[in-house]
């Protein structure tokens, strides 16, 4: 872990370095959100002048959540995706030649269907979903197809262990359970001390994403404290009325309270246990609060002890006074529609679009034509590129490796939302097992 | 009773087999029929090869299979009379089965998988059945789909199932279902569908035979008066579960086909009560009076979701018109109206008629157009006194 | 600082708060069951229609008046009369909504198959759905000031235990407007001529009461119900497009558990379900989903035509 | 022999039935009908002998067999069959196939699934004698709910007599029927009766045509039993004059 204060400085990376880390071409430049340094350069990035790749525009197609409850999340994934697209045709498409149209359809209700279509459609490459069982229902279908999918979400930890065992086409960029749980038991760990949490409690979405998280959650906190589960409560998707599960939580009085709730239910639930007098019997740590940053109720959490954790982004780690491709991604994403506050899902279409896209032109470059299918996979695979989140990496088990974030919640009047205050930083291998090890097992190995 | 063309009414007809008499014109429809059903495959190649993206085979697949459910349906439906909103929990039930064997049972043979799928969703229909068939009418409904709910929050509940997420369909080292042994790979699509093709055929064969034998004069009987069917010797509760088993019967086959083919379940795909309603609604788009209706509405209803989907974000809106504009105009449905007497039939004479005496004399429009407006105004006036009655109390 | 008793007495007031929104929702649809005979599957609908409705008002009412926040017995009953008057005027928003369903969609199809109002009101759902979203959009909207303005008045703190005021003022509410139905329906000459209908439509005809009037008013009536739910709902958490198929569900539960159409046992059956689902959520979590079914499937299996009997006549 | 053993049932504070003991000999083709006022549970009786109601009290006999507890489709089957007093046909059915749906029934023959119900030979000879017999040719395909009421009422009957039964029970079979048909309905019912041997209890309110036509003659007066002989009673019992035709002497 690191504290925020110690690299807050960062923003005065090395353009050279950077350059060098993700290839050194333009679209790897636009993507980190360097692209003002590139200007007036007139330099080519290689494979550019190269005639071998035509001007044939890129097809490429997303699932993800637009409406619904889960449009708050994928909504914010879509944007992102968008922007980074935008950034890759504002200098000419990939290898400067090739733009690319993003086509977005809705994984509501038949998303195998959807997704079918976008490979009858001839996609060359797809990202998303966001839901966990519509990407471990296409995650096979990707394998059989051979068409590169980059998943934006989609957290469920089985998913490379069992699902798709050994993939070659499906990776996943965005941080997964076993990181965003193992983050906020850290976090609670680092907030209280190891020896202050004797009991815990989750309140968590009552479908298989919440009971994940929970589980996850309790064996990574079992292991670092040693402490007893007092109450495990799964309120409904979009419940109305949480106040059962408050009240249980306030009879425990358990000195932990882990949430994986997400959108508009962190809003329910946070205005339900500031009214219930909740967070003077508790701590709260959750692993995506801050979902409901632009929504949530200033007075409920004002004074209270949340931490939330934001995956592999938080639009203001590095300091957006100091790191200017940050700055500039926060800005130009909350001139997008929907997007009041760019969060973690955010960078998680972002990211996956930068990830297949940087290792495209990584390939173009080795290659000096335009990669197969396989051949993308193949330079995917432990890929590193950069993006305004800083450093990532695909690792060989196809899982994205990045820093998570987690921080104090607090109410940001300017903001007009929540905000992470006091940040802490976790780095991939005290979040994640090795590529080659389950969660399972690598929890396991913990030292008590 | 061979088949062959045979002398009726002074036309020829085409007998297909006992009992199954069509006229010319009707023979070739089935012959179409059957031919376009396995055509679908190429067609969509083609369909794809024009960029037509919608009619895509795993679409038309679901359509099929759900249509196929809500034949089984139908046979309550039409006969008996009873409305069940909670067929999804044999479709369910069905699927379910083919996954949980599939991956905790490590049963590869595509067939078995359906075997189980049907058996299950028989056994289920039968317990549901036997608990819900005491009540009638819309009891009878809520009934229904209160158990169906059961079974979904089971599933839902269940992390052995999967929970929300639902479970592949793969089982263990095969990772797909085989067909005697052998592996499909790319072909699996295609060849699931030709299977679902022919298992919707014979489905359709044995509906023809149920819907023409003395047990369906028992049905009906039944559907039209209780009280009267006991009393001319007819056991009622016996018959109706029985109707309602083979109903299930269909809905277990179809969820099995659904599970197969697509090698995925979820608790929303298969077993939330908005699947049993689709089942239902595809029976009166269709045509519940018509023994093809059904499956024609089960299509018809999947791809019209699927293309309305990617043209307006108010979907739901055009679905909901399509649904009101078919109370209100074609309350046969599709295949109903299309056949003789239908509203289609009618309409197309009435057009034929309007036009003609328009063409006489263009002054009808006004009269048309003064008619609508004064039928508008009088059911505007008559919600306004009523608005007045119930805000203020009986004047 | 929490007992087991404070618990489970907060638990079962929980579970009171959430069986007095499930009645409201679930009395609607069980006398338009019982006397329509009319399985009204778009009654969530006017439910969420109701939330979306209420937080324009509640808006404009709280624009108006402050929330209570320094106290003072003035400003705070000020402001509850507000908040009140701004859920009847939801409801009573929803009574002409509910008089053009009943009178242009409904009317026309009681003579026909069962079926076809099952497929009438659920295109009604969904063109209600599609409808809230073209005007309010996608995104869930909320009120400000409502729940945490009431929530400072103190109440259950004079009791020693830990309970929102607006809980309170829900189950206050709820119970007001139990009341109030029993009252019309009972005692008033017009709920005299609903109960009449239902129990023989002929002879009520007969007597020249209008059918046509009596059927509108009782839509009307559940969709009054339905908006007040909805409004009461709304504050402590948000109006969002899906939150009218969940109401729905448990409120035929709670129908099915009552028995057809009676009125009492939707009231019964509403905080059986409010309160055992609550009581499960506190001491089997993994329960609360199935819960409501559950209750449903071991009284059908004790008393298969639910706890009362139809309508008109047990009410 | 159809027999009522002490039958009682009671709705809330009404008796319908007080203690009905009565006797139905199986002599071919016997006509009984059972008359009494308004509410002096005629109705209630024919219900409790066919099973749409269970006594409270009391036992139905059947050729010696208790048939209490059996259901009224299994009663059918026993020989026990019955019409309605408000038509009760199958209303979306033809002629044909209401008659046709009878027989099968009686025959057990709707139990089965995968053969054709056309073409049975034997059973379209029934339906087509049936139809003969009770003058329905003329609307042999015609839906029951377009019927006009007295072919409504004959088909009710013709249909009751399908079911081939040792005991009919006929629930008014010709109220609401205009004066001129109810003869024709009546001597219909009395002319296939006969021919069939089927012992006949039936429901009548019109006193001329329980004066013509009744072998036996019951009356029922507030649940109980008030005479039980032949036609002439009518004339003899004074009391039973008052309470069905408010003769007052």
């Amino acid at each position: 872990m690191v504290r925020d204060a110690d690299v807050h400085d960062s923003g005065g990376i090395d353009r050279r370095g950077l350059l060098k880390a993700v290839g050194g071409t333009a679209v790897a430049a636009a993507l980190a959100g360097c692209s003002s340094l590139l200007e007036g350069d007139g330099e080519d990035g290689p494979g550019q002048a190269d005639g071998t790749v035509t001007d044939e525009p890129i097809e490429a197609g997303m699932l993800t959540f637009t409406r619904g409850a889960a449009g708050v999340l994928g909504i914010q994934a879509q944007r992102g995706a968008e922007l980074a697209v935008q950034r890759i045709n504002d200098v000419g498409g990939i290898a400067g030649r090739r733009e690319i149209t993003l086509e977005v359809v809705d994984e509501g209700d038949s998303p195998l269907d959807s997704y079918n279509q976008f490979i009858e459609e001839g996609k060359d490459v797809t990202f998303g979903p966001i839901s966990s069982g519509t990407h471990a229902q296409i995650a096979p279908e990707v394998e059989s197809n051979e068409v590169v999918n980059v998943g934006t979400d989609g957290t469920v930890t089985t998913l490379y262990e069992e699902t798709v065992p050994d993939p070659t086409y499906s990776f996943r960029f965005q941080n997964y359970d076993v990181m965003e749980c193992v983050t906020m038991a850290r976090e609670a760990v680092a907030r209280l001390g190891a020896d202050s949490i004797e009991t815990v409690a989750g309140v968590n979405p009552g479908y298989t994403f919440g009971e994940d998280e929970m589980a996850v959650f309790t064996r990574a906190i079992q292991k670092l404290t040693g402490a007893e589960v007092v109450y495990e409560g799964f309120p409904e998707l979009g419940a109305s009325d949480m106040s059962n599960h408050i009240t249980s939580v306030n009879d425990e009085e358990p000195d932990v309270t882990f949430t994986s709730l997400w959108g508009g239910d962190v809003t329910t639930f946070l205005r339900q246990a500031s009214a219930n007098d909740m967070f003077d019997n508790t701590t709260v740590v959750g692993s995506i609060l801050y979902s409901a940053a632009g929504d949530v109720p200033g007075d409920a959490i004002e004074g209270t002890e949340l931490y939330s954790g934001s995956r592999n982004f938080y639009w203001d780690h590095p300091r957006t006074g100091n790191w200017q491709p940050g700055r500039e991604l926060f800005e130009a994403a909350q001139d997008q529609d929907g997007v009041s506050i760019p969060n973690a899902h955010y960078m998680s279409g972002y990211g996956a679009v930068t990830a297949w896209a940087t290792a495209v032109e990584k390939a173009i470059d080795l290659l000096g034509s335009y990669p197969s299918q396989e051949q993308i996979a193949t330079v995917l695979e432990g890929h590193g590129f950069f993006t305004p989140a800083g450093y990532h990496v695909m690792a060989e088990d196809h899982q994205g490796m990045s820093n998570a974030v987690a921080g104090q919640m607090v109410y940001d009047e300017d903001l007009g939302g929540a905000r992470l205050e006091d940040v802490n930083i976790y780095s991939p291998s005290e979040t994640a097992p090795s590529p080659g090890t389950t969660a399972s097992d690598w929890l396991d190995s913990w030292s008590g | 009773m061979s088949p062959g063309l045979v002398d009726r009414d002074g036309e020829t007809h085409v007998r297909v087999t006992s009992g199954l008499v069509l006229s010319k014109r009707r023979f070739a429809g089935l012959i179409a029929g059957v031919l376009f059903l396995f055509a679908v495959p190429d067609l969509v190649r083609v369909a794809q090869a024009l960029d037509i993206s919608f009619f895509q085979l795993g679409v038309i697949h679901r359509g099929l299979v759900f249509g196929f459910a809500a034949v089984g349906l139908n046979l309550l439906l039409r006969h008996t009379e009873l409305v069940s909103f909670g067929h999804a929990a044999f479709f369910g039930t069905g699927a379910y089965t083919a996954a949980v064997a599939a991956v905790y049972l490590d049963v590869t043979g595509l067939l078995v998988l359906l075997l189980l799928a049907t058996a299950l969703g028989t056994v289920m229909a039968g317990v549901i059945g036997a608990l819900s068939l005491r009540h009638t009418g819309l009891y009878f409904a809520l009934l229904t789909l209160a158990f169906g709910q059961l079974l979904y929050a089971i599933a839902l509940g269940q992390s052995a199932l999967g929970g929300s997420d639902g479970m592949p369909v793969r089982p263990g080292e095969a990772n797909e279902p085989l067909l005697f042994g052998q592996a499909l790979g790319d072909a699996y699509g295609v060849v699931t569908y030709y299977i679902t093709a022919v298992v919707v055929l014979v489905g359709l064969l044995v509906m023809w035979r149920i819907i023409n034998s003395p047990f369906r004069y028992a049905l009906d009987a039944i559907g039209q008066d209780r009280t009267r069917a006991e009393f001319i010797g007819l056991p009622v509760r016996r018959y109706v579960w029985t109707a309602f088993v083979i109903s299930g019967v269909y809905g277990g086959v179809a969820g099995g086909l659904f599970a197969v083919f697509r090698r995925y379940v979820t608790p929303d795909g298969t077993l939330y009560f908005l699947q049993s309603g689709d089942i239902l609604y595809m029976a009166i788009l269709g045509g519940f009076k018509t023994l093809l209706g059904p499956l024609v509405g089960g299509v018809v209803l999947i791809v019209l979701e699927f293309v309305g989907r990617s043209v307006t974000p108010y979907f739901e809106f055009l679905t909901g018109t399509v649904l009101l504009i078919l109370v209100f105009g074609f309350p046969e449905g599709i295949v109903g109206s299309l056949g003789e007497g239908g509203v289609f039939r009618r309409a197309v004479g009435q057009t034929r008629h309007g036009v003609a005496s328009l063409r006489e004399d263009p002054s009808v429009a006004g009269d048309w157009g003064r008619r609508i407006g004064r039928g508008l105004r009088q059911q505007i006036d008559e919600s306004l006194t009523t608005l007045r009655v119930v805000l203020f109390g009986v004047s | 600082m929490a007992s087991g008793l404070e618990t489970l007495v907060v638990q079962t007031l929980n579970g009171l708060q959430f069986g007095f929104v499930l009645f409201l929702v679930a009395s609607g649809l069980t006398v338009i069951l019982g006397i329509l005979d009319v399985l009204n599957l778009a009654h969530g609908e006017l439910f969420a229609f109701g939330a979306y409705a209420s937080v324009g008002i509640f808006g404009y009412v709280t624009g108006a008046i402050a929330a209570p926040v320094s106290g003072g017995i003035g400003t705070t009953i000020v402001f509850v009369i507000g908040i009140l008057a701004a859920i009847v005027v939801t409801g009573l928003v929803l009574i002409p909504v509910g008089v053009v369903l009943e009178s242009v969609f409904l009317r026309p199809i009681y003579e026909r198959d069962q079926v076809y109002q099952l497929v009438l009101t659920f295109a009604l759902l969904l063109i209600i759905i599609d409808v809230t979203k073209f005007v309010w959009g996608d995104v869930p909207i909320r009120t400000n000031s409502v729940y945490s303005g009431i929530n400072q008045i103190p109440t259950s703190e004079l009791l020693g235990i830990t309970f929102p005021t607006y809980n309170v003022f829900a189950i206050v509410l709820g119970a007001v407007v139990v009341v109030g139905l029993f009252y019309f329906f009972a005692r008033t000459k017009t709920g005299r001529i609903v109960r009449a209908t239902a129990i023989n439509r002929e002879m009520a005809t007969a007597i020249g009461v209008s059918t046509d009037r009596v059927f509108t008013l009782v839509f009307a009536l559940g969709a009054f119900l339905a908006g007040i739910a909805g409004a009461v709902r709304v504050p402590p958490t948000a109006a969002t497009l899906e939150m009218g198929t969940n109401p729905l569900v448990l409120s035929f539960v709670v129908i099915v558990i009552g028995g057809l159409g009676s009125l009492r046992g939707a009231f019964v059956g509403a905080v059986v379900v409010g309160v055992l689902r609550s009581w499960m959520i506190s001491f089997y979590p993994p329960g609360e989903i199935a819960a409501p079914f559950a209750i449903m499937a071991v009284i059908l299996l004790v008393k298969p035509e639910g706890l009362f009997g139809t309508w008109g006549e047990t009410a | 022999m159809l027999e009522a053993r002490g039958l009682e049932k009671t709705f809330g504070r009404i008796t319908a039935t007080d203690d009905v003991t009565l006797k139905f000999g199986r002599e071919e083709g016997e006509l009984v009908f059972i008359v009494g006022p308004n509410g002096a549970g005629k109705t209630t009786l024919v219900n409790l002998l066919t099973g749409l109601l269970t006594p409270d009290e009391g036992a139905v006999v059947m050729d010696g067999e208790d048939i209490t507890a059996m259901s009224p489709d299994e009663r059918v089957h026993a020989g026990l069959a019955r019409s309605f007093q408000v038509v009760r046909v199958f209303e979306d059915m033809t002629v044909r196939e209401n008659i046709r749906t009878v027989v099968l029934a009686r025959r057990k023959r709707t139990r089965s699934m995968f053969s054709l119900a056309d073409g049975h030979e034997e059973v379209e000879v029934t339906v087509a004698d049936l139809i003969e017999k009770f003058r329905l040719e003329d609307v042999t395909d015609s839906v029951a709910e377009e019927l006009p009421h007295g072919d409504r009422k004959l088909l009710d009957v013709a249909m009751s007599f399908g079911l081939d039964p040792n005991y009919l029970l006929l629930d008014e079979p010709t109220s609401g029927v205009s004066t001129r048909e109810k003869e024709y309905v009546i001597e219909t019912i009395v002319e296939v009766s006969r021919a069939e041997g089927v012992t006949t209890v039936t429901i009548e309110h019109d006193m001329d045509i329980v004066t013509e036509y009744a072998d036996r003659l019951v009356a029922l007066h507030q649940g109980a039993v008030h005479g039980d002989g032949t036609p002439e009673m009518l004339e003899t019992d004074d009391e039973l004059r008052r309470l069905l035709l408010g003769v007052e002497t």
